[in-house]
């Protein structure tokens, strides 16, 4: 199994959620939504408890993004197998780990394969070249394309930064999923039309879970907000991806390299 | 080249988006602060001199030695412009910012020290600066707020989470992840990714090279112990580095707190010891020792000295004492409380009470619990203006006899400070 | 053997009780301050040195010399132990009570300044210490009270009057002429019968030695001139002292407050410019210019400046003017205020009000007032931590441009300080 | 005229108040009671009204009591002069100024000269043997032996003190008169069997009128309890010289001397 299957019936939608936010059970449900909507895979913020995995039921593809602190210090020895391990066992098939830059990777790296979990890594505007080289040499999965740097300043020339940020990726044989700031259907659908594989949309969904919180909503009526949102989303990707020859971006066969 | 890792500890655990800046810093700490390029350290220790009182003397302290039966030395960064040791990391930091062509400083703080620090920096180098705090901390150090303010930094105010440190931190991250290209992160402590420990230390070093030459146009000699206070562990760094090849027994003091037990229901460490009681993690973009509960969540510390207040500390520092080059003990409040009021009383100087840490070690020392020798450093890295309302609430709670009586005061009009 | 009169002024103008005291305190002088009887001046210098923080910076100030086009040197006094000048005097007068075999120390203190400096030299100096203190002030500069209560000294409110400095002065005065015996009398500035205002001077002096030394390490020469603000006139007999037989022209910046012209139907000074405005006449002991009615009745004064707010002025000083070697001017409380603002925004130090008064004419000149010539040295006499408050009321009554918006502060919890 | 010639009589009873405490026109009764008393000479501590002194109606020397200040500043020219010019005019027959010693007492001593009033000197415990040369040779009128150091203390010791203050001052041709902290008939008597020509009282008069204007006691009120006390003392003092050989302790002649 791998993450790239999740890419291979055209742009992908994934979503982002945090586990247990605002509580255990409503977010079970929020995720649940996701899925409903479209999903095709789900990041999921997991701080730490992996029987929320085992509750969940979805179609969707499971990534773990969560800080590489807990990932090494989970079970009783040191380092990331034991938390890998535990994550293979409950049906997570991939991790992203914002905070661990691919120099420091290589005993996760290690515990991935040996269970046959993917490891994607992001890739910023900023990235260098010769950084970018020891990315190629290490990402599975899909490779998470940071579409800006900061969160704020004009969205609108999301797809030119995206569509550069894509060309120094030509090439490589892995989908490529752009995220960082997108929120709307028009958004994803300008992305996939600048030749992204997928399309990762996190604050906009966090938000609308906010706005539950703030607003007391009961759960149901926020998840069928999110699921709405997904709805728009993914149908954005998928427009993206008919109104355009995506071979033109170097959109390859997405299957697993490494 | 400059090593990133000390055994297990140090590293670069960051946002892709920050590598390159962590990878450009290294390069201009490698180039302006090791290899001194363009004069960097000639002019980073001219405006320390100039700018912020260096050198800071080494004061005999005739009541404590009396009292200890050992000489005590003091350092007295307390001396130093704004109060306290983190000026030398803070203009270090501006300056090679400067060097580098940044236009723009951020930094984060929590009580506010390392912030107005970061402020006087920027206003002296004339960079634009802004500090973020979480809101309830603006709240609660309003003086720190409006020195920052007054220096003409923006002081923004973090609303999410409980609106601390912690809260500060992450929003400060997320504007230099947005702004590297133009923007210098100031870290405050030697935490962080590499190259901030190590230029961090190398800032505070300034501390025992002086006092190395001090101590021996006095005595002679070397001391037989240094003792300094550990939060994130930059005073500390900055007492020991040159006497690491010495022989002299080097004390790192952390926060007792309250008590040494973790509560792991609560996620509570009721004290900032981490060197002496915390695990191994990654925080702050380093593999470090950390407070942390068995799931690997950080857990909230606690300490009577908001700058000690952390749940983490260098990496270096972290690995000198797994190596045992350096001794971790703790002190907890009360006894904090105790040498706050003995040096302020014995010896006519109000020490910030992380300072105050190291100082009750000497006590603990005297009454058999270490052999500090006879001949002690203790590095005095702040004044303690800053901690008069704490002090004299927290001594409220307590009965201290080294304390002064306020009560004649309470009588007299005005409420609090 | 010292002289006790500086032309017409100075004097010994003290009850019977008092003069073998002042005898004694003479005798003692000639001694141990001029002539280093037992190494008594060995003995202040080093206790400067390692507790004071002396030598203090002659800081270059990048901003301000842009800004008025002549070389703007800053003597950082402010970086002295305690925040101010104060400490000079107060540990050369307590030193001295010791080496007369004196086993208790008086003072009187408005703001508290002086107050604590004495209270950390007395504790510095293992002596028992008596702050008296005008109830009123009691109430509004309590954390100067606490610091002088953690220093050990016992601070005595006095109640008699409108409880402020002057029947402070008195309730001192009367403890000292029942007790002249066993105690000495820690006079704040270089007033009081003599030999109070030599003495004084001396100890300051320390202030133009340093930086007489330092200038003419930077630039090879005197500067063309040297800026100090006055109150009783230490920190500016201090900074003059060794440049009086340089042709070195020497400004002694009073506060001109909100206005020059006496209210005699009140018998209120709405300034403290007794050199710039006051007549002769005899208070505290000597002959000086004093802020008093026709009939001579003393004034009150006023100043933005809780150090500066007195109604007389050193002697000698108030001789160099008379005499043209000083010229004494005046700055407003606006113009001290903008000036406040412009060194902590554009410099990273916020100053002390009064010595904000300093800098203030600084613009004077560059605006054509006074010609400073193209070297100038400005003696920053103390750091303004204690005037945040002050600061921020007395600009909020105002529209400055240079000061920081604090407004976003305002509705974040919290109410004063 | 003299102000020795108020010590003639036998022991003098000199009682202090300040013109103007707590206002003019009560000022003025308290004065006069003290006169009603049987107050030989009155120190009146006298801020700069001389109008005061012209409406006074009593029998006692006035002494002039207050700082050198105001007596340096009155009038247009500078120094002394004028103010005891004005003085002179207005009956007032000496001066003690208590922050003017000896050494800086010339252009008043002076001016007293020319106008023919008094100028009184205070001796304390701690007036060294020189300084006490210089001040027999500048008094007139009286002198004021200060009978202690401190106003706190046991004040029990008083006769002993003052015996030993007085002997310093044997041989000298001036009354001397002893005050500070004495309050009672019968301290007033101790201290004229120690010696003393004159007893002078300041502060526990003027506690009286303290308390006048504490308890808000009406003037005629407090201007009895006044001239009561002012007869307690006197009578003290009476009592004390007709109780003792005078002679014994050296007193002279009461003359002028200068
Ligand atoms: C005076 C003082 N000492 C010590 C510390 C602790 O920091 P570090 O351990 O980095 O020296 C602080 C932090 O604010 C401080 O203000
Ligand atoms: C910082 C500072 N400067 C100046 C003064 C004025 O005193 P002086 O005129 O004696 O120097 C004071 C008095 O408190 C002070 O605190």
């Amino acid at each position: 199994m791998s993450l790239a299957s999740a890419f291979e019936g055209g742009p992908a939608f994934v979503p982002y959620l945090v586990a247990g936010d605002p509580d255990y059970s409503a977010s079970l449900s929020y995720v649940e939504a996701l899925d409903d909507g479209g999903a095709d895979a789900i990041e999921l913020g997991l701080p730490f408890y992996f029987e929320f995995v085992e509750e969940l039921d979805v179609d969707a593809s499971l990534v773990c993004m969560t800080y590489y602190n807990l990932v090494s210090r989970y079970g009783e020895s040191t380092g990331p197998r034991p938390f890998v391990e535990r994550a293979a066992e409950v049906g997570i098939e991939g991790f992203v780990v914002p905070d661990l830059p691919v120099e420091e990777a290589g005993p996760l790296r290690d515990a991935c394969d040996e269970f046959g979990l993917d490891l994607a890594f992001i890739v910023a505007p900023t990235t260098t070249d010769d950084r970018l080289q020891l990315i190629r040499e290490r990402v599975s999965g899909y490779v998470y394309v940071q579409a800006r740097l900061g969160t704020t300043g004009a969205r609108e020339d999301i797809s030119a930064q995206t569509g550069h940020s894509l060309e120094r990726l030509d090439g490589w044989e892995i989908p490529k999923a752009v995220g960082f700031g997108i929120g709307s259907g028009d958004q994803a659908e300008r992305v996939v039309q600048a030749g992204a594989d997928g399309v990762i949309v996190g604050s906009a969904l966090v938000e609308i879970v906010g706005e539950g919180i703030e607003t007391d909503a009961p759960t149901t009526e926020v998840s069928s907000r999110l699921a709405g949102k997904v709805r728009e989303l993914k149908a954005g990707a998928l427009a993206g991806g008919s109104s355009t020859n995506r071979n033109e971006h170097g959109r390859t066969d997405p299957t697993l390299e490494r | 080249m400059s090593t990133s890792k000390y055994g297990e500890y140090g590293g670069q655990y960051v946002p892709e988006a920050l590598m390159p800046a962590i990878e450009e810093l290294t390069d201009a700490y490698e180039r302006y602060v090791l290899d001194n390029e363009d004069g960097f350290i000639d002019e980073f220790r001219r405006r320390m001199r100039e700018f912020g009182g260096r050198p800071t003397p080494l004061q005999y302290a005739d009541q404590l030695s009396e009292r200890y039966g050992f000489d005590v030395y003091l350092k007295r960064e307390d001396l130093l412009h704004g109060g306290a040791h983190k000026l030398n990391n803070a203009l270090g930091q501006v300056l090679l910012a400067k060097y580098m062509g940044k236009d723009r400083i951020i930094a984060e703080t929590g009580a506010g020290q390392h912030g107005t620090a970061t402020a006087m920096a920027a206003a002296h180098l004339d960079m634009p600066c802004e500090i973020y705090m979480g809101e309830t901390d603006v709240a609660r150090q309003r003086p720190n707020v409006f020195r920052m303010r007054l220096n003409g930094a923006d002081v923004t105010p973090v609303t999410a989470g409980r609106g601390t440190l912690k809260e500060a931190i992450s929003e400060t991250m997320r504007d230099w992840a947005g702004s590297v290209e133009e923007t210098h992160y100031v870290i405050g402590s030697v935490v962080g990714p590499h190259p901030f420990p190590a230029m961090v230390r190398d800032f505070q070093a300034l501390i025992s090279e002086e006092a190395r030459d001090q101590i021996r146009d006095r005595i002679g000699r070397v001391p037989d112990s240094v003792v300094a206070c550990a939060g994130g562990g930059s005073n500390t760094m900055g007492a020991f580095q040159h006497f690491r090849d010495d022989e002299v027994d080097l004390y790192a003091v952390e926060a007792g707190g309250s008590s040494l037990t973790l509560d792991e229901e609560e996620g509570v460490a009721p004290n900032s010891a981490s060197l002496s009681t915390g695990t191994d993690g990654v925080l702050h973009g380093a593999r470090t020792k950390v407070l942390q509960d068995s799931d690997g969540q950080i857990c909230e510390s606690h300490s009577v000295s908001a700058g000690l207040d952390y749940a983490g500390v260098g990496p270096e520092l972290a690995h000198l004492v797994e190596e045992g080059r350096v001794r971790a003990v703790t002190v907890d409040d009360t006894a904090t409380l105790e040498a706050f009021h003995r040096l302020s009383r014995e010896e006519g100087i109000i020490p910030a009470l992380e300072s105050a840490h190291a100082l009750a070690f000497l006590d603990r020392a005297a009454s058999g619990d270490a052999d500090l020798g006879d001949e002690v450093v203790v590095n005095l890295s702040g004044r303690g203006d800053k901690d008069i309302e704490t002090v004299l609430e927290e001594t409220d709670r307590r009965d201290l006899s080294v304390a002064p009586d306020m009560s004649l005061f309470e009588e007299l009009g005005g409420g609090s400070l």
